[in-house]
C-alpha cells in the first residue's frame, strides 16, 4: 500500500517539478509548484512524519506559495519575457547559462549513480521509536532543547527578512519609476 | 500512516463531487453563448482595458508579514505541545523569540503597512 | 382673484451693481416672486462677481441656472439666474448681509453669430463650481453654449444625440433607435487627460496664489 | 473486510453526505432567520416550512446555462471553485461529532466518530483551511474582470491576516490540552469543576480562554468571509466580489462551500472550547446531539451576527485583524503559556 | 477603474481613477433616467403637471408638488385659507419622513446593515397607507393641487397619523440603536466624504448636506411658506460635514418632522374647507354643479381646457428632503405652461460627489453616494 | 506490484529534484521561475533530510528541515521583494535585463 | 422528448416537473432598479410583502447569478443599451418582468426620451401595469411568471 503511494507520490512530484520548470506562464509554474508541495507532504507522512508534512502545506503551500502568487498577480506578468524565449522556452542560451545546465544534468547521473553504488537500505519496520519519531511533543523537546540556540537565531532572520522586505518593496517616494520618467 | 487515507479519502469525494456537479451541470444546462455573455460583467457597460493591471503593492506586503509569522505559529505548536516539560526556561525562549519578532511588528507598523487606507506604498 | 403684487428691484441692489457696471446693462423687470431684473449679456460675469463678494450682498448661494424659449419672439432664449443671500447662516467674515433673494436674467438671441452658430452666455463655473452642471444641462436641453465653460458636454442625453429637447421647435417625440448610443462620454485618455489638467492648474494655483483674471471670451469656441 | 474497517468508512461517507447535507439546511435557515429578523415570513411556499427551498435552488442551478468569459482561463475558471469546494469538505475530516460508539453493540471494537483520527488533527485543519485561499485568489485571477480580481485579491488578504489569530488561538488550546488530536481536546474537557464545591461548571475550555474563544470565532467568521466581515463579496462595492463572473453550479460551490466552511469553524470551536458532545443529561452514546445542539447554537450565532451588524469597510477590517487581534491573540497565548508553568493548570 | 454599478443607487454611474484603492479622480456620468418630463409638462394643462413632478423625485412626491402647486398659486395671486395649508403642511412633513425612511433604509443597506432596511420599511409602509388613505395611491398621490387639495381628508386620517406619530419617536430609537453607536457603523461613517463650508455653498448643497457642515439655513426657517413660522421646531445642525453628521442631522430631523406633524394635526380643524374657493381654479362644488349653470359650465372648463394662469414667472422654494427644492415656472398665460424647470437638489448633489470621494477609498464611495441621498428621478428628470 | 521504496529510492528521488530545481535556474530567463526553481531544490534537500531521518529514526532531519523551510520562507520574501523592486525600474523580470550594477 | 416511448416520456415528464418545479421555486431578481417602481421592488421584498416566501428573495449584485430581470421604471434611450447588455450577460434561461406602465409602454412619458416599451429592447414574459405598481401586484406577475415556468418545456 505504501509503496503504490510513494510511487504516484513520486511521480507526480517529479512531473509536476518538470513542469514547473517548463511552464511560461509564471501562474501556473506556481500552482504546479504547489501540487508538487502537496506529493511531497504526502511523502512525508509515508515517512513517518506527519508533522513535518503539515506544516509543508501550512508553510510552504499555504504562504511561500501565497506570496509568489501575489507577487505574479501583481506583477501582472502573464507570460515569459518576449522575443526568442516564447518560442523556445529552453533556451539553451550564452555559455555559462550552456554550462549550468549541463553541470545539473552531471549531478543527477552522478547522485544516482552513486546511489547505486551503497548498499540498498530498506527503512527498519517501524519500531518502538516510531511513535516517538512522529510525535511533535518530542519535536517540541528536541527543538528546545538542542537546537535552542538555532531557534533563537531563526527570529533574527526573521527580523531582518521582515526589515528587508519592507525596504526594498516600498516604492521610494522621491525616486519616480521607470513608468513616470 | 493509515490516519491519512481518509483525508485523501475526503479530497477524493469532495473534489469528485465538485468536478462532477459542474460537468453534470455542463451537460445538462443549456448553452447558447453569445459574444456578449462571454464579456466580462462591468454593471452594463463594454468592458474597457484588460482587468490584469497591476495591483496595490500592499498586498504583497501582507503577504510577506502573512508568511513570516505564519512560520512563528508553525514553531509554536511544538512548543505548545512540550512547554509543559521543558519549563520555564522554554517559555523565555519563546518570549525572546517573540521579542524580536515583535521589533520587527512594531516597524511594520510604524512604517504604516497595516493602515491600509494610507497614501504610501502604491 | 386679484393680479398678484408685484415686486421691484432692490434698490440697494441696483445701486451697488451700478457701481460697477454702466447704468444700463441692468433693467429691472418686476415679478411676483421675487426681484428681478435684466441683465446685458457682456456684463453678467462682472454683476455676478458683485453679487457674491460684496459685503453688503453676499449673494454666495447660487440657487438655480435655467433657461427659457420663447420661440418666435427675438431675442429668443432667456437664461435665468437666481440667487440667495443665506444671511447668518452663511456670512463674510465681516459680518452677515441681510438675507434675500434674487432673480437675473439675460436675453440671449439665437443666432447671433451666423446662421448655424448656437446661442451663448458668459460661464458662470469661475464664480459658482455649482455653475458646471447646471450649465451643461442648459447646454444640452437648449443649445445654449457658455464661453469660459471648462467643460461644456451633454449631460442628460447621450453623447450622439442631435438637436436640443426642451427648444420649442423639438417635438416631443422623435422615434429613434435606442442603441443609438456610444459606449462612454470620453474616452479613457480624455478622463486621464481631464485628471492631469486639474491636478496641474490645482498645483499651480497652490504654488502661485495669484488671482488671475477669468479669461473672457466673446467669441463662442 | 473488517467489521471496522466498513464502519469507518460507513463514517466517512456518513461525514461526507451530512456535510451535503448541512450546507442545503444552513442555507434554508440562513434565509429563514434572516425573515426572522426582520420580522418577514421567509420562504414558505416550497415544499413544507419552504423545507424544499435549498433543493429547488440546487437543481436550479444545476439546470442553468454556465457563463465563463472569454477571455478567462478556462482551467483555472473551473479549477477555482471546485478547490474551494475540496478544501470546505476536506477540512471536516478530522472534526470529531461524537463519542467512540460501538453501534449499540454492533460491532466489537468501538469506532470513532469522525473521518479519522490523526494526532497532529488539528494542523491539518489549520493546513486545509490555508488552502481555501487558492480557491478564492484563483477565481479571481481566472475570471478576467476587474471585480472579480479586486475581490479575490482582497478576500486572500484578509483570510491570510486573520489565519494567523485563527492558528494562535488553536495554539493557546493546544497548550491546555497537551494534544493536537480534536478528539483528546475533547475528551480532556470531561467533567465538572465544582465552583465553592458545589455548583457544577462544566470543565469546557470556554472558560479558561474566553478571549481565545473570541478571538477563534472572530478570526473563523473573517475566514469563512462572512459578515460582518464579508466585505470581498459586498454587493455595493464589487458587485459580487471574486465569485462575479461565475454562475450556475460553479457558483453554487463557492456557496456551498462557504457554508460548509461555516459549519466546520462551528464545529472545530465547539470540539475546542465548548466541550465538543459532553453535556449534561444525555448519555455518551447520544453524545453527538449535544454536539449538534451547540453546532447550530454557533451557527445561529454566525447568521444573527450578518443580518444585525454593518459591513467593515476593508482597510478598518485588515487594521482590526492585524493591529487588534493578531497583538490580542499573541498575549493570550503567553498569558496563557504563564499562568499553566507558574500556577500548574 | 471601470464604471460602477448603474443599479446601486438608482442608475448612477461612476467613472473613477484609481490609485490602488484611492480614488483621484472622478467623473460622474447621469442622464441614464432622463425622462423629459420637462419637456413633457409642457404639453399638459397646469393641473396636468402635477402628476408628472411627482414622478421626478419620486421619494420626495408631494414636496414636488407642493412646491410647483405654491409656485403656480404664486402667479395665480391664489392665498390659502389655514386649514389647507395646516393640512399641507401636515403632508409635506409626512412625505420628509417617507423620504427620510427609504434614504435611510437604502443607505444602512449599503453599507451592510440590511435588517435596518427592514425595519425602515416596515413604518414606511404605514405612511404609504396614509397616502393610500387620501388618495388610494401608494406613491405619488396627487393629493396637493393648484388652488388647494383633491378632497378633504378621509375620516378616521387623523387618528391614524396620530397612531403612526405615536409609534414614530420609538422606532427612530431603535434605528439609532442599530446604528448610532455601533462600531462599525461610525467607522465607516466618520471623516468619510467630508466637504467644507465653502465648498458645499459654492456646489448649491444645501438641506441636510449644509447643515451637516453648519450652515444653518433651512427654508422654512428663512423664507417660511405655509406659515411654518408659526411651528415649534428646531433646525438640527452639526459642524462636521462628513457622512456620519449627514446621518444624524437626518435622523434629527425625522424627530422634528414628528414634531411638526404633532402640532399640524392639532390645527386641522375636523371639518372645513379644503381648497381655496376660487372657481376659476378649483371646481366648484358637486351640489352647485348640479344645480347651477354657472357653476356647470365652469366646472366643464376647468376640466375640458383647464385653467389660465396669469403671465408671469415664479419660482417658491421649499424645503424638500434633500434642500431646497422648487419650480421655475414660465407662464405665457394660457393654459398650459411655458416652461417648468424643477431646482433638483439631488442634481447638484450629484454634481458634487467627485469632490466629496476624491482620496478616499472605493468603499467609501458607497457611504458618500449613500449620504447625499441622491435620486436619480430627481437629478435626470 | 511495485517495488518498496527504500532509503536509496528517496535518495535518488531527492537528486532527481535538485537537479530539476538547478537546471530550472540555469535555463529559465524568469526571475520568478528562477526562484520557484529554488525552491524545488530546497524542497528536494528537505525530502532527503526527512527520508535519512525515518532512516535513522530521529527527529533531528524533521528539525533542520523546519529551519531550511524558515531560511526558504526569509528568501522568498526577501527575493520576492527585490524582484518588485527591479521590476519597478526595467519593467522585466528577465535577469539579462539587470547587468549593472547600478541605474 | 417524444410521447411516443410511454416508458420514456414518464420518466422525461417527472424530470421535466421537477426542473420546472425547481425552476419556478428560486427565481433569483437581478438588481436592476431604474425609477420609482424601484421603491416599490424594494418593498415587495421587505417585511410587508416579503417576496421571499416564494424563493425569490435572493437579489444578486452580478447577472451571472440570476433569472429574473425586473425592469422597473421607465427606460430612457441612454440605459436602453445598457440593459440590453446586462440582460445578455444573463445565463439561460432567463426571464424579464416589465414593472409598470413606463416599462410596457412608455407611460405618461410619450416624449423623446423614454423608450416607448421595454419589449422593443428585450423580450418580456410579463408586464405588470401600475404606475408604480403595488408590491402585490408585482408578486401577482411572479406568480404569473411561475405558471409561465410550469408550462416550459426544457430545451433538450
Amino acid at each position: 500500500m505504501d509503496a503504490v503511494f510513494f510511487w504516484m507520490f513520486a511521480a507526480v512530484m517529479v512531473v509536476a517539478s518538470l513542469l514547473v520548470v517548463g511552464q511560461r506562464n509564471p501562474m501556473y509554474s506556481v500552482l504546479l509548484l504547489i501540487v508538487s508541495f502537496a506529493a511531497l507532504s504526502g511523502l512525508y507522512v509515508l515517512l513517518n512524519a506527519p508533522f513535518m508534512a503539515v506544516v509543508q502545506i501550512i508553510i510552504y503551500a499555504g504562504a511561500i506559495m501565497v506570496l509568489f502568487l501575489f507577487v505574479v498577480m501583481l506583477l501582472n506578468v502573464r507570460t515569459e519575457e518576449d522575443g526568442a524565449e516564447t518560442h523556445r522556452p529552453f533556451d539553451i542560451g550564452p555559455g555559462p547559462r550552456r554550462f549550468g545546465a549541463g553541470l545539473a544534468v552531471v549531478l543527477a547521473v552522478q547522485l544516482i549513480w552513486a546511489l547505486r553504488r551503497i548498499a540498498e537500505a530498506p527503512f527498519v519496520p517501524a519500531g518502538p521509536d516510531a511513535a516517538a519519531q512522529t510525535s511533535v511533543y518530542a519535536i517540541g523537546l528536541r527543538l528546545f532543547r538542542e537546537y535552542a540556540f538555532a531557534f533563537e537565531a531563526t527570529s533574527v532572520l526573521i527580523l531582518v527578512a521582515m526589515v528587508g522586505a519592507v525596504i526594498l518593496a516600498r516604492r521610494d517616494p522621491h525616486l519616480p519609476t521607470r513608468k513616470e520618467q | 500512516m493509515d490516519g491519512f487515507l481518509p483525508i485523501l479519502i475526503m479530497i477524493g469525494l469532495g473534489a469528485g463531487f465538485a468536478g462532477g456537479s459542474v460537468l453534470l451541470s455542463q451537460f445538462l444546462g443549456p448553452s447558447k453563448p453569445t459574444p456578449e455573455k462571454s464579456a466580462p460583467y462591468e454593471c452594463g457597460m463594454p468592458p474597457v482595458g484588460d482587468a490584469r493591471e497591476r495591483q496595490s503593492v500592499k498586498f504583497y506586503l501582507v503577504a510577506m508579514i502573512f508568511l513570516l509569522f505564519d512560520i512563528e505559529v508553525a514553531f509554536l505548536y511544538p512548543w505548545a505541545m512540550a512547554f509543559r516539560e521543558l519549563g520555564a526556561v522554554a517559555y523565555f525562549q519563546i518570549v525572546a523569540f517573540f521579542a524580536l519578532l515583535v521589533t520587527g511588528y512594531i516597524y511594520v507598523w510604524r512604517k504604516g503597512i497595516f493602515d491600509w487606507s494610507s497614501e504610501v506604498d502604491r | 382673484m386679484e393680479t398678484p403684487v408685484q415686486i421691484p428691484f432692490d434698490a440697494q441692489v441696483l445701486d451697488l451693481v451700478r457701481e460697477k457696471v454702466p447704468a444700463d446693462a441692468i433693467e429691472p423687470a418686476p415679478a411676483v416672486d421675487m426681484p428681478t431684473a435684466y441683465v446685458a449679456r457682456e456684463h453678467m460675469l462682472a454683476v455676478c462677481e458683485t453679487l457674491r463678494d460684496h459685503p453688503a450682498l453676499q449673494f454666495s448661494f447660487l440657487v438655480e441656472i435655467t433657461a427659457a424659449d420663447y420661440h418666435p419672439a427675438t431675442p429668443r432664449f432667456e437664461v435665468v439666474y437666481h440667487f440667495a443671500c443665506l444671511g447668518e447662516a452663511f456670512a463674510q467674515p465681516a459680518g452677515a448681509a441681510v438675507p434675500r433673494r434674487l432673480r437675473l436674467k439675460v436675453r440671449v438671441p439665437d443666432n447671433d453669430l451666423g446662421e448655424q452658430s448656437l446661442p451663448w452666455a458668459h460661464s458662470l463655473t469661475p464664480l459658482w463650481p455649482a455653475a458646471n452642471w447646471l450649465e451643461r444641462e442648459v447646454f444640452d436641453l437648449f443649445g445654449v453654449a457658455f464661453t469660459g465653460h471648462p467643460d461644456l458636454r451633454r449631460i442628460l442625453t447621450p453623447d450622439d444625440w442631435t438637436g436640443y429637447p426642451l427648444r420649442k421647435d423639438y417635438p416631443v417625440q422623435v422615434r429613434k433607435d435606442a442603441a443609438s448610443w456610444s459606449p462612454m462620454q470620453l474616452t479613457v485618455e480624455e478622463f486621464a487627460a481631464n485628471v492631469r489638467a486639474t491636478r496641474a492648474a490645482s498645483a499651480a494655483a497652490a504654488r502661485t496664489r495669484v488671482d488671475e483674471p477669468v479669461p473672457m471670451r466673446t467669441d463662442k469656441d | 473486510m473488517s467489521a471496522a474497517l466498513i464502519a469507518q468508512l460507513v463514517v466517512i461517507g456518513f461525514t461526507f453526505f451530512m456535510l451535503l447535507n448541512s450546507a442545503a439546511v444552513l442555507v434554508l435557515m440562513e434565509r429563514k432567520v434572516a425573515a426572522f429578523i426582520q420580522q418577514r415570513l421567509g420562504p414558505y411556499r416550497v415544499g413544507p416550512w419552504g423545507a424544499m427551498q435549498p433543493l429547488a435552488d440546487i437543481i436550479k442551478l444545476m439546470m442553468k446555462e454556465e457563463l465563463r468569459p472569454k477571455s478567462a482561463d478556462t482551467f483555472l475558471f473551473y479549477l477555482a471553485p471546485i478547490l474551494c469546494a475540496t478544501a470546505a469538505f476536506a477540512a471536516f475530516a478530522v472534526v470529531p461529532f461524537g463519542a467512540d460508539t460501538t453501534f449499540f453493540g454492533l460491532l466489537d471494537e468501538p469506532v470513532k466518530l469522525m473521518a479519522t483520527d490523526v494526532n497532529v488533527g488539528l494542523l491539518v485543519i489549520f493546513a486545509i483551511t490555508s488552502m481555501g485561499v487558492y480557491g478564492i485568489v484563483l477565481a479571481g485571477w481566472a475570471s478576467n474582470s476587474k471585480y472579480s480580481l479586486l475581490g479575490g485579491l482582497r478576500s486572500s488578504a484578509q483570510m491570510i491576516s486573520y489565519e494567523l489569530s485563527y492558528g494562535l488561538s488553536l495554539a493557546a488550546v493546544i497548550m491546555l490540552a497537551g494534544t493536537l488530536s480534536l478528539r483528546e481536546v475533547v475528551d480532556a474537557q470531561a467533567g465538572y469543576w465544582h465552583l465553592f464545591g458545589v455548583l457544577p461548571i462544566p470543565k469546557w475550555y470556554i472558560f479558561l480562554q474566553p478571549l481565545g474563544f473570541f478571538i477563534f470565532m472572530t478570526a473563523g467568521v473573517a475566514e469563512t468571509n462572512r459578515a460582518p466581515f464579508d466585505f470581498p463579496e459586498a454587493e455595493q462595492e464589487l458587485v459580487a466580489g471574486y465569485h462575479t463572473e461565475y454562475s450556475s453550479m460553479t457558483f453554487a460551490l463557492f456557496f456551498m462551500a462557504e457554508y460548509i466552511n461555516m459549519v466546520t469553524v462551528s464545529a472545530v470551536s465547539v470540539n475546542l472550547f465548548l466541550g465538543g458532545w459532553h453535556g449534561p443529561f444525555l448519555p455518551e452514546y447520544l453524545g453527538w446531539m449535544w454536539f449538534l445542539l451547540k453546532v447550530f447554537a454557533l451557527v445561529f450565532f454566525y447568521i444573527w451576527m450578518r443580518w444585525t451588524l454593518p459591513r467593515y469597510r476593508y482597510d478598518h477590517l485588515m487594521e482590526f485583524g492585524w493591529k487588534w487581534l493578531l497583538p490580542a491573540a499573541t498575549l493570550n497565548l503567553l498569558v496563557t503559556a504563564g499562568v499553566v508553568i507558574w500556577m500548574g493548570w | 477603474m471601470g464604471p460602477q454599478h448603474p443599479s446601486t443607487h438608482g442608475v448612477l454611474r461612476l467613472v473613477l481613477e484609481l490609485d490602488g484603492e484611492t480614488i483621484v479622480g472622478a467623473e460622474p456620468t447621469i442622464g441614464f433616467l432622463h425622462t423629459g418630463i420637462e419637456k413633457t409638462a409642457e404639453q399638459k394643462k397646469w393641473q396636468q403637471v402635477i402628476p408628472l413632478v411627482e414622478r421626478m423625485d419620486y421619494l420626495g412626491a408631494q414636496s414636488n408638488s407642493l412646491s410647483f402647486c405654491l409656485s403656480a398659486e404664486k402667479l395665480l395671486g391664489l392665498e390659502m385659507p389655514d386649514r389647507v395649508t395646516y393640512i399641507r403642511v401636515l403632508i409635506a412633513e409626512l412625505q420628509r419622513l417617507n423620504s427620510h425612511l427609504v434614504w435611510l433604509a437604502t443607505h444602512a443597506m449599503e453599507i451592510g446593515a440590511i435588517s435596518v432596511m427592514m425595519y425602515a420599511f416596515r413604518e414606511r409602509e404605514q405612511l404609504l397607507n396614509l397616502n393610500e388613505m387620501i388618495a388610494g395611491f401608494r406613491l405619488f398621490p396627487s393629493y396637493i393641487r393648484i388652488g388647494g387639495l383633491r378632497e378633504d381628508l378621509p375620516r378616521d386620517y387623523k387618528k391614524a397619523v396620530k397612531e403612526l406619530l405615536d409609534k414614530m419617536p420609538a422606532a427612530i430609537d431603535n434605528y439609532e440603536l442599530m446604528l448610532t453607536k455601533n462600531q462599525v457603523w461610525t467607522k465607516r461613517t466618520k471623516g468619510v466624504a467630508v466637504l467644507s463650508k465653502e465648498m458645499t455653498l459654492a456646489l448649491g448643497l444645501v438641506g441636510p448636506m449644509a447643515r451637516a457642515v453648519g450652515i444653518n439655513y433651512d427654508v422654512r426657517r428663512m423664507w417660511p411658506y405655509l406659515k411654518y413660522d408659526t411651528f415649534d421646531f428646531v433646525v438640527p445642525t452639526r459642524t462636521a460635514g462628513d457622512v456620519f453628521a449627514r446621518y444624524q442631522v437626518k435622523v434629527e430631523e425625522m424627530r422634528q418632522s414628528v414634531r411638526i406633524c404633532q402640532q399640524a394635526l392639532e390645527r386641522i380643524s375636523p371639518t372645513g374647507v379644503y381648497d381655496c374657493g376660487d372657481y376659476r381654479v378649483v371646481p366648484p362644488p358637486k351640489d352647485r354643479v348640479y344645480t347651477e349653470m354657472e357653476a356647470l359650465i365652469q366646472h366643464f372648463l376647468i376640466y375640458s381646457q383647464g385653467f389660465t394662469v396669469l403671465k408671469g414667472e415664479a419660482y417658491v422654494p421649499v424645503e424638500g428632503a434633500r434642500g431646497e427644492h422648487g419650480f421655475y415656472i414660465v407662464s405665457d398665460g394660457g393654459n398650459r405652461p411655458v416652461r417648468v424647470k424643477s431646482r433638483a437638489p439631488s442634481f447638484l448633489a450629484c454634481q458634487a460627489l467627485p469632490h466629496m470621494i476624491k482620496g478616499g477609498l472605493i468603499a467609501d464611495v458607497i457611504a458618500a453616494i449613500g449620504s447625499t441621498d441622491v435620486v436619480m428621478g430627481d437629478v435626470d428628470r | 506490484m511495485l517495488p518498496e521504496p527504500t532509503l536509496n529510492t528517496y535518495l535518488a528521488l531527492s537528486a532527481i529534484l535538485f537537479s530539476i530545481g538547478t537546471a530550472g535556474v540555469f535555463l529559465r530567463r524568469n526571475l520568478i521561475t528562477i526562484l520557484l526553481s529554488v525552491e524545488v531544490m530546497l524542497n528536494a534537500v528537505n525530502l532527503t533530510f526527512v527520508a535519512v531521518d525515518r532512516f535513522l529514526g530521529t527527529v533531528d532531519g524533521q528539525i533542520i528541515a523546519f529551519f531550511v523551510m524558515t531560511v526558504a520562507a526569509a528568501e522568498a520574501a526577501v527575493g520576492l521583494a527585490i524582484i518588485i523592486a527591479l521590476f519597478r525600474h526595467r519593467e522585466s523580470l528577465s535577469p539579462d535585463a539587470f547587468i549593472s550594477l547600478k541605474w | 422528448m417524444t410521447i411516443e416511448e410511454p416508458q420514456g416520456s414518464i420518466l422525461t415528464t417527472s424530470v421535466e416537473k421537477m426542473v420546472q418545479w425547481a425552476r419556478r421555486s428560486a427565481i433569483w431578481p437581478v438588481t436592476f432598479g431604474l425609477a420609482c417602481c424601484a421603491i416599490e421592488m424594494m418593498a415587495m421584498a421587505a417585511g410587508r410583502y416579503d417576496v421571499a416566501r416564494f424563493g425569490a428573495e435572493v437579489f444578486r449584485g452580478s447577472p451571472r447569478q440570476s433569472d429574473l430581470m425586473i425592469v422597473a421604471g421607465r427606460l430612457s434611450r441612454k440605459m436602453a443599451p445598457v440593459l440590453r447588455r446586462i440582460y445578455d450577460q444573463m445565463p439561460e434561461p432567463k426571464w424579464v418582468i416589465s414593472m409598470g406602465a413606463c416599462a410596457s409602454c412608455g407611460g405618461v412619458f410619450d416624449n423623446y426620451a423614454i423608450v416607448q416599451g421595454v419589449d422593443q429592447i428585450v423580450p418580456v414574459d410579463v408586464f405588470v401595469p401600475g404606475c408604480p405598481p403595488r408590491p402585490e401586484a408585482l408578486i401577482y406577475g411572479i406568480v404569473q411568471l411561475q405558471r409561465k415556468i410550469d408550462k416550459q418545456r426544457m430545451s433538450a
